[in-house]
């Protein structure tokens, strides 16, 4: 049943030390805010989960919290390149970054066998690629009835997902629309789950394209207006792109990387 | 590079190469950046029925101005589905069920296959790229495939250091041998001009060069000895109509300083 | 790229003797008119494909329409026995039924593997019951991360899938909201489509909960108000218990049943 | 039968017997016909916050009075959230994330193993049962199963024709073996009693009568020796509160002929 607290008792109650987390949201929701959150915390050893490692995990790798990246494309979107995630792969800075890569079709559905109770998907993908190569999560199995070869991969169970969205009502029911991405699954495929909304109401109205995530389902739910800058909420706010192309700016050096830790993180 | 009174940039000649092999009531499955600047350029010229699908679930979109990202508000407020990326892998891609996919590469071989993953030995990479993100299944089960790509030695290389996006293998029966069900990479569109397949061998040949460029300026530009089709054609010029149309679209985003 | 045609001419053109047919509506929007034009225009030798053969089918099936079904389970919701249905497993009457069946678990996830382009599903499933026994396209898969022993369903695609739906555009784009069910992923899996809706008009304003089924990806679209009837079409019109409770008579006997044939299909 | 004032029959002391074994603050995976009104009725008195999920879709569904079928309308207009079927099934059943998993039977065993499809030979069968539906896997998957069902030789049988839902399969261990992973049928709730399965044998024990009713009434309606529990209790009749409300749920349906 969700509990409706603050960012910081949400993120120090569902986050440790070594978890595996998945901040999710398709460029659209992006729980940037909670990103900063764990940054603040100085949680280490993550194992961090995401198709699009964008802006936030550009945030958290180059804060030095990760270990471990499991991905499909990461980029700052429309700009360019993600500096800190680059840094880290090819100079290991701040700590050296494992990498688990696959497809967005390979991620989306470890999410959704995750979420499936399945302990892995079936999919027509990465045949004659060479990510099996790199990649150990990446088999193949047969189909018994036609003998056909696919891709297998293994179900995503995130210790943690945090997700934003628009709304939630006061017994913790939360309400999402607009790109609504992958965002169902991922909290649905975690043992513990945050999501952080633009604010909490007394009625969620139905709204045209809408996901209900029922409380009973869900861990913490906090109030976080904003909690997707720069990135956005349908509704509320919108994407704010010339940040995105400001952080490319920011991040290109480590030292103009580290005050803006200093003075938008950490002050 | 002037033509036909307007003067263009060699990027906005590639945009409306680009556009103009969607065919009307086709589906497109669309990527940022050039593929996104393409499709819509083309919806508002002479394909008013294509049908957009962007990677983050809006199906059908219509946006007014270019997005930013595949993710913009302008997407979901004006598709006329929305549905969950698992959903667009799943029920739309992988079926072959879309007609067209726009790729882009940063680098390129003969067999149009492609790498978006690193360049460099992958474990100490020269660059890390952002990876395979939606190409490799793109590339596997849309009908056909355009990619969009700056020509240059860097990216029209040999050999690719990583096999992202499968274009044609290693040439003829190498797609059935793997299981892909699309055609594959049917035109590669660059800066100078337009490639295909042949049919024989898999192998990319020049068959369009655009405006003002020569045999020796794709030559110079490729990592191969690239072939040159016998009835090698020049691209028409953008005319007023497209070029006005795609200043228009840009002008209306916050256009990115890079892709 | 849809068609609007009549409900006629979209029977005529998709459906044809021997083919596979799925009809599906979970209770709500069941393409029951659609029904009745296959028994009019005398269709045999179907395979008919739907989780919950509801009066729909039991018609079909005194009608002498199909010579099997695929199915989950074959009830009157909320009332009983399907009589029709019953007289020809257990009477072969007026044509021997060839059974195929799965759980609602397997027969959703055939229809989602049908509509992804995958041979199979798979699910935790079955396990422990007599279904295997009796029907052969249940067969186990192997984890190949885990070793795990999973149940694995063939893919539907049906010849034809034939749905109902609220309504549609000018341009096909259907929309339905309400009980979804498994209608798009039956849709979605078949070679053709027919769907029926209650009105076309000139925009489809979101609803709350609505499924968009994009023209382009449909067959034909037929208007036929109350084509769900004795279902029912959520913001049009109401479930008819009554009229479920009454079939309970009409069709508990072949005479009684012949009678409404020739009174309400035939006349 | 009457009691505490009110008269009522074995089938709404069955009911409320139903409605009483579900806890406040669970979900609940409902089929139509006795499941509904007792979760509806538990609902209404002291379960205010039970999450009922319908294998239609409906998730979190509040009926005002009681749906027919699994489908009627009210159910979506009550709705937290409205899912298509294959999401019922795979995110929210087959993950055990659903508590209790409420089931009928035409045939039940001592182990708790349920037949729904045929009686007779499968092949040349006497009666054709609907089938399974979601019983096998809500009998799987649910954290515990609650069997409601009236209770005769017919109905509690030596051995099934046919199993469609595993209980307790053949005793200990069987479930585990299998890979099911929810707990089982935790109670067997019939006209005459309550069933509970015995910790070491998995078989079902009588642990309690309604009033009235005594063992030998059950043993009769039994097709094997039935074991009775040695602190065997008696059911409390339904409250003038339990059998108000269960009535007025039932006055607002059209309510089925049979089920």
């Amino acid at each position: 049943m969700a509990e409706l607290v603050s960012l910081g008792e949400a993120v120090q109650e569902a986050v440790h030390d070594g978890d595996t987390v998945a901040l999710e949201g398709f460029t659209h929701l992006i729980p940037v805010a909670a990103g900063r959150e764990i940054i603040r915390r100085g949680l280490r050893d993550l194992t961090l989960v995401r198709m699009t490692p964008d802006i936030v995990y550009d945030q958290l790798i180059g804060a030095g919290c990760a270990r471990k990246l499991v991905f499909s494309w990461g980029g700052n979107p429309g700009v360019g390149s993600l500096h800190r995630f680059r840094d880290a792969v090819e100079n290991g800075w701040p700590v050296p970054l494992e990498l688990e890569e696959h497809s967005h079709a390979g991620m989306a559905n470890r999410y959704v066998a995750g979420a499936s109770g399945l302990p892995f998907a079936v999919l027509r993908g990465y045949a004659g690629t060479d990510l099996p190569s790199v990649t150990s999560t990446i088999k193949q199995v047969t189909c018994p009835f036609t003998g056909e070869q696919l891709a297998a991969v293994p179900a995503l169970n995130p210790d943690v997902a945090i997700v934003h969205a628009q709304r939630a009502d006061r017994s913790g029911n939360v309400q999402l629309w607009g790109l609504i991405g992958v965002q169902k699954e991922a909290v649905l495929a975690a043992s513990r789950s945050i999501v952080t909304v633009e604010e909490v109401v007394d009625e969620l109205t139905p709204m045209p394209g809408a996901v209900v995530l029922p409380g009973w389902a869900l861990g913490y739910v906090a109030e976080v207006p904003g909690g997707a800058h720069p990135s956005y909420a349908q509704g509320y706010s919108e994407r704010d792109n010339a940040h995105y192309q400001s952080w490319d700016a920011i991040s290109r050096d480590r030292e103009s990387f580290d005050a803006w830790l200093r003075q938008k993180v950490f002050a | 590079m002037t033509c036909d009174g307007l003067s263009y940039s060699t990027q906005e000649m590639m945009a409306v190469a680009a556009a103009r092999v969607l065919r009307d009531g086709t589906s497109c499955f669309v990527g940022i950046g050039l593929p996104s600047t393409a499709a819509n350029l083309a919806r508002r010229i002479h394909a008013p029925h294509l049908a957009l699908i962007y990677e983050s679930g809006a199906v059908g979109a219509r946006p007014e101005h270019l997005p930013l990202s595949i993710g913009d508000g302008v997407l979901a407020e004006t598709a006329e589905a929305v549905i969950s990326v698992p959903e667009v892998f799943n029920y739309w891609l992988q079926p072959g069920r879309i007609d067209i996919g726009f790729l882009g590469a940063a680098q390129i071989d003969r067999f149009a296959n492609i790498n978006t993953t690193v360049i460099g030995d992958y474990a100490e990479p020269k660059v890390r790229l952002p990876g395979a993100g939606g190409a490799p299944e793109i590339a596997a089960s849309c009908r056909e495939v355009f990619v969009v790509v700056s020509q240059n030695t860097r990216t029209f290389v040999e050999q690719l250091d990583f096999v992202t996006s499968v274009g044609h293998g290693t040439g003829p029966g190498a797609r059935a041998t793997l299981g892909l069900r699309g055609a594959g990479p049917t035109k590669v569109i660059t800066d100078l001009g337009v490639l295909c397949p042949d049919p024989d061998t898999g192998e990319l040949v020049l068959t369009e060069v655009h405006p003002g460029v020569d045999i020796d300026d794709v030559r110079a530009a490729t990592g191969w000895e690239v072939a040159v089709a016998a009835d090698l054609r020049t691209t028409p010029a953008p005319s007023d109509v497209e070029l006005g149309m795609l200043r228009q679209l840009e002008n209306a985003t916050g256009k990115p300083s890079d892709a």
